[in-house]
């Protein structure tokens, strides 16, 4: 294992103990129970948005608390939903008196320790809306299974949630701007190489030089499908084509396309990823009115990609293009 | 014979120790068909439990057993976490008070631990997840007890049964948690979760034959 | 080799059609010569701020360009420096009519293609200056041998003088600004892995698992030094104490951290490596008043990181908190 | 017997495809001291040379000359880029409205070459670099066109003389250019311009037999 870490089990809060360091002005972070909040909350009269999930996926959720996107972040281990009291004290600490939503990512863990988390808080008087984001199109979406996974669309909701916030809408509408978010994205990903979990010590899963995975989610575990390396072109094709005709999408919308690297795989390359996706989107009549490039929702050290489109309406690019002002996403302030 | 609190508290001093050991074998079963962190989690919950025990252990045994379940649900996380601390908030429900436990009381603690964990996790057996080793193990546990069964007998029927279970959860697709992203590739693979149910049961025969 | 790429002779030209399609609003590609710049340049009055060097490490310095940082950048091929008619016709592009300061890291190829390129401006009656970055004191400094390679500064250089530039300071100004940084900042950096040059199709270097290479440069050149593995802990104080016992740094003084991943390496593992290098810079009396954390200089898939101190005074922190708004830089704006 | 222009054309065309075949293995060279790129960037270059050179192989030698050395220029980069461009440049001002070139011509260019090549990167014998491939070849073909030797025995020792420059360039420690930054690890290993410095004047000696 090649990691620039010291003790597997002090990762997490070796983390935080930098990004507290190098963030100070913007964030505060708070231990046992671990979480990230806004330096200059709770504000009065907003809704305080809330996100979290296993750490090894930074700048996600903890990159992203800050003015105009989240109030807080709770990191569990890695690659391991963060526990209800961190949840909890979270929620408390963000709660400007007008409710809280929670942005959970579909995974057995996360729900059921957010479940547990916010009848906490309401036990305690707190109003929480939870909303859960599933994107993922490798994953076939069932009630009879866990569903599809939450992956990419949790970055944006964030940013379009902590933009509505911040324009003091109320619970429910901060809310509808997620399920909006959740029902207008969707995602898919690859990978090139496992990554390694810190205490496990060796890869996931062998992926020999000539093969990949795709379909794969943002924890290590293997994708639905493995076979031989192809072109940059031949893989943005094998994600598009599912996300485009998952919901589907129509000619002359507008998206928003994100292209996402997951920690080993460096920018020059995901340009490449992104422009034939755009070439794809365009041909199927999207156009593409705003992007992200760059790695904001990591897998440790994996390298591969994983490309999601959003459909944009007036006021959800309003939200995005609304000043923002985390470690991880800036603009307009 | 009931089983005295004291070897209640054996039962979760060796539980910890056998996750302890058996950490890498979970976190490597979890490799194959989840994301590498079963054992980790589970050692870094039993952990906490153990350093938490002195302030417990002279208490009855549903106090115990509730003091495990807060303690894992805030120390484990993911999955595992609500999943074993409901297992010991709802045993610790049905014993509490109680200074031992006849085989009755602990066959329906651990129904009360299985029918929690359905609760939360909504997973029916065949769905390849820790509810394929404990149903099995329950019924086994129950039917033993109810035919008048020595204690030791009736945890090895038990444990046995968990195991059957365990086993039986390798060609399963899976339906629920982590490995049903994989589909079909997730036949051919022991559940983690699973895995370390029966472990634990196994311990329990172990520790109060 | 596993990469998301198409032909290895294509990387480039691909790589810049998707930063012109992702970020049309800020810049515009030129193509044969290769060279992006400003959307909204050239501006008259102002001094044209320029870098340039081999492909491979994104977003140094393609994204590098936009309001308050760098006019115009030229991208080589893959670790190659670019050449001349690159430099002069961006040099042209940005010319606002009061001259134009060109960003050259200390690289034999760079000296010379970039040389070439202000004396043939030069007679095309442009004022050109060249500051050279050598920040890197992996390398011994001597008269005698190409001297020390330009790394970590430079991106920090671009972003000082590109303030500079926009607050139309001369261009001896704007240059005195860039000497500044490269006098006060001092870099070292480290590999966990060798990177792949798509056109050689294999690691440039073997690194056995439990080895690593100190002193590394950006290009996959090896280190000074190959090692046993260290904690994160050890391999920041290999890096920091030969770059504070360097200019040197004495206590009091206030400084910039950069740490930098080098394109494998995510950001968990920065904050942990910043978080000591915070600690020891204090334990020197320096004072950490700004930071950057990220892969703002990446060495292709490399994994590993670079630490670059630059001692900053009044002028510099008001250049550094200026807005800047570019691919891979914004704030304020 | 002095080298007609089209021989010159023809050895540039040589060489072109000696670069071609030898892409990897000039690459590999730079791998292990330098950045992995020598081969493709001194390949890449003289393709576009093959393409520009319809335009004017009906020209003097000088106008060739001068045409490959502004493509290399345009299209090299790195160092070898300024450095072989300068090689053609300087080469192209001597041999200026030529149409044919005698020994004496062909050694001069080859020491304005060098010249040029040394003022620009300023690099000394010893240094390991294309110079130490290069200063000795140009001495033994300077010598053996004044002892009036045939041309392909001059042509023979100077690509002798820069084979055992380039040799001679392996146990050094580099001072100039990119290897230089490896200290004590350059040693041993042969230098990647010097390699294609030697090659380009082999392939001479082989054309203009
Ligand atoms: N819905 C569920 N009901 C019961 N058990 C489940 C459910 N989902 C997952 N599990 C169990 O949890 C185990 C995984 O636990 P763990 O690795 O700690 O959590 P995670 O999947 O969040 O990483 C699985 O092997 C399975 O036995
Ligand atoms: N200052 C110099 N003078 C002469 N030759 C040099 C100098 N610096 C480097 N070289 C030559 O250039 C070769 C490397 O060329 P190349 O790999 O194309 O460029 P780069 O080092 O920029 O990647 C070296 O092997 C060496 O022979
Ligand atoms: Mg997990
Ligand atoms: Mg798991
Ligand atoms: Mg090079
Ligand atoms: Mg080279």
């Amino acid at each position: 294992m090649k990691k620039l870490i010291n003790k597997p089990e002090d990762v997490v809060r070796e983390e935080l103990e930098g990004i507290a360091l190098a963030h100070a002005n913007l964030v505060k972070v708070h231990y046992a129970p671990d979480f990230i909040v806004r330096a200059d909350g709770p504000i009065k009269g907003k809704v305080g948005v809330i996100s979290g999930g296993g750490s090894g996926h930074e700048p996600m959720h903890g990159g992203f608390v800050g003015m105009g996107m989240l109030d807080a972040a709770c990191p569990g281990a890695v690659f391991t939903s963060p526990t209800p009291d961190q949840m909890l004290e979270a929620t408390k600490a963000v709660n400007g008196g007008v409710g809280v939503l929670h942005i959970v990512k579909n995974y057995t863990g996360d729900i059921m320790n957010f479940d547990m988390a916010a009848e906490l808080a309401r036990a305690e008087g707190i109003e929480v809306e939870s909303v859960v984001t599933d994107d993922d199109v490798a994953v076939k979406n069932s009630t009879w299974t866990a569903g599809r996974r939450g992956v990419g669309v949790t970055v944006l909701a964030e940013k379009l949630c902590g933009a509505a916030a911040e324009q003091k809408r109320s619970l429910k509408e901060v809310a509808d701007v997620c399920r909006k978010a959740k029902n207008f994205g969707r995602s898919m990903g690859m990978a090139l190489t496992s990554c390694t979990v810190p205490h496990a010590g060796k890869p996931t899963f062998d992926l020999p030089e000539d093969q990949m995975e795709i379909g794969i989610g943002i924890h290590g575990e293997p994708g639905r499908t493995r076979m031989p390396l192809k072109s940059a072109d031949e893989i943005t094709e094998m994600l598009m084509e599912p996300i485009i005709s998952d919901i589907p999408y129509k000619a002359g919308d507008e998206v928003l396309m994100f292209v996402n690297g997951l920690g080993g795989t460096p920018l020059i390359e995901l340009y490449i990823v992104y422009r034939k996706a755009y070439e794809i989107a365009s041909k199927h009549g999207l156009k593409v009115v705003r992007n992200l490039v760059g790695p904001y929702m990591t897998s440790l050290e994996m390298a591969g990609t994983s490309i999601t489109l959003l459909k944009m309406d007036a006021d959800m690019l309003k939200l995005w293009d609304a000043p923002v002002k985390t470690p991880g996403l800036r603009w307009g302030i | 014979m009931p089983i005295p609190r004291d070897d209640v508290v054996a039962w979760i001093k060796a539980v910890a120790e056998m996750i302890s050991e058996n950490s890498s074998y979970l976190t490597q079963l979890d490799s194959d068909i989840g994301d590498a962190d079963h054992g980790a989690n589970m050692d870094r919950g039993f952990k906490a439990v153990i350093k938490k025990l002195p302030e417990v252990e002279d208490k009855d045994i549903g106090t115990i057993f509730k003091s495990v379940g807060m303690t894992l649900i805030s120390t484990v996380g993911g999955a595992g976490g609500p999943l074993y601390g409901t297992w010991f908030l709802q045993a610790g429900m049905k014993t509490a008070g109680k200074m031992e436990l006849t085989p009755a009381d602990w066959s329906e603690a651990l129904e009360a631990a299985l029918n929690g964990i359905v609760m939360r996790g909504k997973a029916e057996p065949g769905d390849k997840t820790m509810v394929d080793a404990l149903t099995p193990a329950v019924a086994a546990l129950k039917q033993a007890v109810q035919a008048n069964q020595p204690l030791n007998t009736a945890l090895e029927l038990s444990a046995e049964a968990a195991k059957k279970g365990m086993e039986a959860t390798i060609p399963l697709v899976a339906r629920k948690g982590r490995a049903s992203y994989l589909g079909e590739r997730s036949a051919g693979h022991q559940d983690p979760g699973a895995t370390s149910s029966y472990l634990m049961l196994r311990v329990a025969a172990d520790t109060w034959k």
